[in-house]
């Protein structure tokens, strides 16, 4: 299942519908990605962010429209909430998605650039909440992965810790299919990515199609 | 949750255990005693006996009273001395034994009375009753020594377990037979034993009605209480006029039909045999406690010996059987039919065979 | 929180109990149905000079605690599969319940003919304490964090691993209750059985004897000490489910201490 | 998920069961030791048809339910102090540790001569369900979220309303698996209780007399009845908490689609 | 408990440390919290801003230092997380800290502020990530209290709701003392607030003392 340095692929959303009840989150959405190419998907708080990416992800299905160009690819992901194992280390908590496949050192290594040493050994249930946070880009970008979802992966890091996460993150998913979210232009602009906009009641966006 | 282990009746669980002892300290008596004549034959000094067909016969028995008078053929088949192949099974629970019998794992089993009617009826006359083993072991114990025959019991209140069993029949038998009604005298039933003897304690003037093993346990931890009346004596008295003359039976001996249709001859072997056998138990009793304490029956020779006389130990076959067995059969059917399987067993229940007396 | 050191708590705790039995036995005055701690202790010290007691013990204990085992992993079995599988858990249902409400009396005979009375223990207490495990080991799986779960299902994590690190954190305080609740049921109703079957050489005959010769001493000293061996079979076991799967489990006094 | 509506799956398992209960019957070939559903049901439809039975009924699952109602609330009662005052939790801790392994056998004779035999099921029915309350309804209440509870404590919100909220939300699933585990628990011991105090007019009388006088058929089912009530008290049970407690409880199914 | 349009009053904080196991969070620090001026505490991820809110809830204990003008103070607060209770609604989660004092449809209509009007019937486990914290803000700003504390309050908010929140809690928090943390200078511009910076090592900060 893993493609390393896979060809260029794109991904195809159309007309992506989803309502939940009686309220309709997102009304016919379509966009455009592609591998290599950074996006950034910005609305206003509830307008269906954390949907679309549950839609792409599969743990949640459309009502209506077409997905095409996710067969095959592997994903991996930040959750808006961390959904981290809080019993495990930062290491444990990579391993349970890698596998054993990458050497601890090297892990260590990476893992050393977005958190202090003394945390290493620590359960991430005594991390403070940027710490959880960082713990969980840095699981999303060393999972081996054709297609990376980040939604808000900023929330909580301080601006110099956001930036040398926004390097890691650039560094890591270079040729892979990148969306995140976020509510902040500044970030968009710290991983160099273009911009989509969710309407205001999920609506049309996109520069794409 | 624990049951009651004793089926049918209080004589059931009689059968487990005998004797009194306030220590029971050998808590290793052995299980089951399986031993296989075969073996001894095999080794064989002697060879075994009339048949020679090799035919093993498994008998089943419930430590107790039942089996004391079987202990003298279980020697004999240790040491190569018996005619026929035996493998003994020696059960505390009657439970069990019924599981034995029902599943066909005994072809000779030693059971109370009731249970091999219900069974004759409930295989459909799969068994046959071939001898009695055991007579009555119920007595009536109290502190108070006044009451001396079934008809002074009017007016008094009796505690004893097993509603609906063979003692409560036993003792309405023997209430009526005096010409005492059903109001003249109240019973109390309790669960266990146990609570009766311990009811018996709490007030002098109460009178309790106990199987034997039970009695004497009483008589230990209580030394105030006495039998005043032995319940198989007052049945003989009762049959005085009576024309067949039925007796109180605990114990009889049962086998099964298709094994007494292909080896008659073996059964009837085993007859003798069992009958010399408890012959020996009535007529030496020092040396029958060593066998009972050997087999396991009871943990301690000097224990058996002091129950032994209680136990009414006997051999009743062919005719003399039919009359007794087939009249205290019908005195607990009159009660309950459902006590002997809902119906009196036909007299192809009888094996009245080659044996007579 | 407390003034004292935890051994000489319990210590005042046990005797605390031992007293009011004393008491308790001095009310009742009556030998059969109650004696005082000091003649069951008196009795217990004999037993436990004898061999045979111990091999009583041995017997029984052993036994019965191979029926519990056998229920333990049959029933982190079946409730698993339960749980991945519904349907199978639909079709096993019967049977659970079938176990969790038959009466002893209903197949004793039965069980006697299949196991003989020396195994009906094992039977036993394997009868009871199986659907304990079974209905918690599918109440803790079903109770494992979906967040969890959704984040391995993205990463693809094999089965595996989400077994040993998702579904074990959520199973365990269930398991723990369960062992908690079934360890003593299955060793007593075990014991009850062997009172049933009285095959030699156990505890049960052991019970069984002291009843029938109303040495309620005797009974009380036998009792003493199914508690106690099914104490500390239930800490052993606790002790062990917390090595083998305790690793990373929230410490529940933690949580206590956050609620005080 | 499954092809078949509910009832008519349900109905589909219950006969592949009585199918599998005729086989064995047939193997087995003894009346005495099994009887098939078809004789067994017969007997129960002539149960059915006599008010004896329904009296029966009526005696027995009234006292083992109440033991059962009085074990619930007072597992739930020392439960909630256990939590709420450890060291009265560890006072409690060796008269549960008795309840749950004292055998029967050991105490029947005291227990007889205190409740009579007629109410010896509810005492016994109560001391198999009282451990298993009380142990779920402490480890439900340890796994109260303790981010909620600080939150609690800073807002000082009265004890009353945690409980309300946030206790109760933690308790529900140890709760529900305790439900399952002892209602079939708290029958079968109260049955197994009147089969030792053989009650007039009670179920275990019935099952009593149709064992030792080897009416298997009867037993059987005497042993149906019991296992469809508390097939039914167990619903039933398990609908009134969801209704009384179940506000706001994550659903089981949710979690459970989650991980497929 | 409750002191309604009390006098002002002021915390003093002095020396405060707090270590877990080896490593120094909070060294030395000392503050000084008036009612009536909001204190917004800025610092990098992991420096003690949490525990430092938690000593002050007398949820956590300082190894050494003094607090002084907590005596008979309620509190409220926001959480890092949400905390909110998962079944319930938004007014539900409110009434949760409030009990039964204000009457619903006041609490409804204060609501409706931040909210979506068809939010209000569902639990808050429906709710998106920004409409959970804006439950947060609700509970925190309706409790009664003398002291509210938050903790990064604004996470996941897009702008204009990050206003609206901000307009909110001014109105809710006036008079009362309020400290609040954040990664974002505009947030603390936001609420008007008075920055204090937590040093590297916890160490000393603030204009205070
Ligand atoms: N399981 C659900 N059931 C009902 N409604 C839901 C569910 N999940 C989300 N919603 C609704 O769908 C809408 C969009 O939610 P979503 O989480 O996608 O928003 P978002 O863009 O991620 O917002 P935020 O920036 O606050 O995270 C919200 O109104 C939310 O209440
Ligand atoms: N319970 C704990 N046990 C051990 N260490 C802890 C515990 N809680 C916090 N820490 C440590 O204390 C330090 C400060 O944590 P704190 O949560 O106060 O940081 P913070 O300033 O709130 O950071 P953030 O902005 O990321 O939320 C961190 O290094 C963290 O690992
Ligand atoms: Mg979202
Ligand atoms: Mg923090």
């Amino acid at each position: 299942m893993l493609l390393p340095s896979d060809p260029a692929f794109r991904v195809t959303v159309r007309d992506l519908t989803k309502s939940y009840g009686d309220s309709l989150v997102l009304d016919h959405v379509s966009l455009n990605l592609e591998s290599g190419c950074p996006c950034c998907l910005m609305a206003p708080s509830g307008a269906g962010k954390t949907t679309l990416f549950r839609i792409l992800m599969g743990l949640e299905t459309a009502d209506s429209g077409t997905i095409e160009g996710l067969e095959g690819r592997s994903f991996s992901a930040v959750f808006q909430e961390d959904r981290l194992l809080e019993g495990y280390t930062v290491l444990q908590n990579i391993r349970f998605v890698t596998g054993r496949g990458y050497p601890a050192h090297e892990l260590t290594a990476i893992i050393k650039h977005l958190l202090p040493e003394d945390s290493l050994k620590k359960p991430v249930s005594e991390f403070s909440g940027g710490m959880k946070r960082r713990t969980a880009i840095l699981r999303a970008i060393l999972a081996p992965a054709d297609i990376v979802l980040m939604d808000e992966p900023f929330t909580g890091l301080d601006p110099d810790t956001k930036q040398q996460a926004a390097r890691m993150i650039n560094k890591y998913t270079a040729g892979k299919l990148l969306l995140f979210s976020t509510h902040s232009q500044e970030d968009a602009a710290l991983l160099g990515a273009e911009i989509l906009r969710l309407g205001e009641n999920g609506g049309l966006c996109s520069p794409g199609i | 949750g624990p049951e009651k282990p004793a089926e049918t009746s209080a004589a059931g669980s009689a059968e487990s255990q005998t004797a009194a002892a306030s220590s029971n300290a050998e808590a290793s008596v052995p299980e089951t005693n399986e031993k296989e004549s075969s073996e001894a034959a095999a080794a064989g000094k002697e060879s075994s006996g009339g048949s020679g067909d090799g035919t093993v016969i498994r008998v089943g028995g419930l430590k107790g009273p039942t089996t004391m008078g079987l202990v003298k053929l279980m020697d004999d088949t240790e040491n190569g001395k018996a005619q026929n192949d035996y493998e003994f099974t020696m059960v505390t629970a009657a439970d069990e034994l019924t599981a034995l019998v029902a599943g066909n794992k005994v072809d000779i089993a030693l059971l109370p009375a009731n249970v091999a009617g219900v069974l004759y009826n409930k295989t459909k006359g799969g068994i046959s009753v071939i001898d009695v083993n055991t007579l009555g072991v119920l007595y009536l114990v109290s502190s108070d020594t006044s009451v001396t025959s079934i008809d002074q019991l009017k007016g008094k209140t009796v505690y004893l377990t097993g509603k609906g069993t063979t003692p409560e029949y036993s003792l309405r038998y023997l209430m009526s037979a005096a010409g005492l009604t059903e109001d003249d005298v109240t019973l109390e039933f309790k669960s266990e034993p146990a609570e009766v003897a311990s009811v018996l304690a709490e007030d002098p003037s109460r009178i309790g009605l106990l199987p034997q093993p039970f009695v004497t346990s009483a008589l230990a931890q209580n030394e105030s209480l006495s039998v005043i009346l032995d319940l198989t004596k007052t049945w003989d008295e009762a049959q005085e006029q009576a024309e067949t003359k039925s007796r109180m039976i605990t114990g009889v001996t049962i086998v099964n039909n298709d094994f007494l249709a292909a080896h008659g001859d073996l059964v009837d072997t085993f007859l003798s045999e069992h009958e010399a056998s408890i012959r020996f138990t009535s007529e030496d009793p020092d040396t029958a406690s060593m066998l009972i304490e050997a087999a396991g029956i009871v943990p301690k020779a000097a224990v058996a010996k002091k129950a032994l006389p209680g136990c009414n130990i006997a051999f009743l076959s062919g005719g003399e059987m039919k009359t007794a067995l087939s009249g205290y059969l019908k005195a607990l059917f009159d009660q309950n039919p459902a006590s002997t399987g809902g119906a009196l067993p036909d007299d192809a229940f009888y094996y009245t065979g080659a044996v007579s007396n | 929180m407390h003034r004292f050191p935890d051994w000489s708590r319990r210590t005042a705790i046990l005797l605390f109990w031992l007293f009011l039995w004393h008491l308790a036995s001095l009310a009742v005055q009556n030998q059969i149905l109650l004696v005082g701690p000091l003649d069951a202790l008196k009795a217990l010290a004999v037993q436990l000079a004898s061999p045979a007691s111990w091999g009583a013990l041995w017997f029984s204990f052993g036994r019965i605690s191979l029926g519990f085992f056998m229920a333990f992993l049959a029933g982190l079995l079946t409730g698993s599969l339960a749980f991945w599988k519904p349907l199978a858990g639909e079709i096993l249902e019967p049977a659970i319940q079938f176990m969790k409400s038959v009466p002893v009396a209903s197949f004793v005979i039965l069980a006697l003919i299949w196991t003989g009375a020396e195994n009906l223990s094992v039977f036993i207490s394997f009868l009871v304490v199986y659907p304990v495990i079974h209905i918690n080991t599918l109440a803790g799986l079903s109770h494992a964090d979906p967040g969890l779960l959704e984040m391995a299902r993205v990463f693809r994590v094999p089965v595996w691993r989400q077994a040993l690190s998702i579904y074990r954190i959520s199973l365990y305080p269930y398991l723990e209750s369960a062992l908690k609740t079934s360890l003593g049921m299955g060793f007593k109703s075990g014991i009850a059985a062997e009172v049933i079957g009285v095959p030699g050489g156990s505890i049960g005959e052991g019970l069984y004897m002291a009843k029938i010769y109303l040495s309620t001493a005797d009974l009380f000293a036998w009792t003493l000490m199914i508690i106690a061996v099914s104490s500390v079979f239930e800490k052993l076991f606790l002790l062990l489910l917390k090595t083998i799967a305790g690793n990373g489990v929230p410490g529940k006094e933690e949580n206590h201490a956050a609620s005080v």
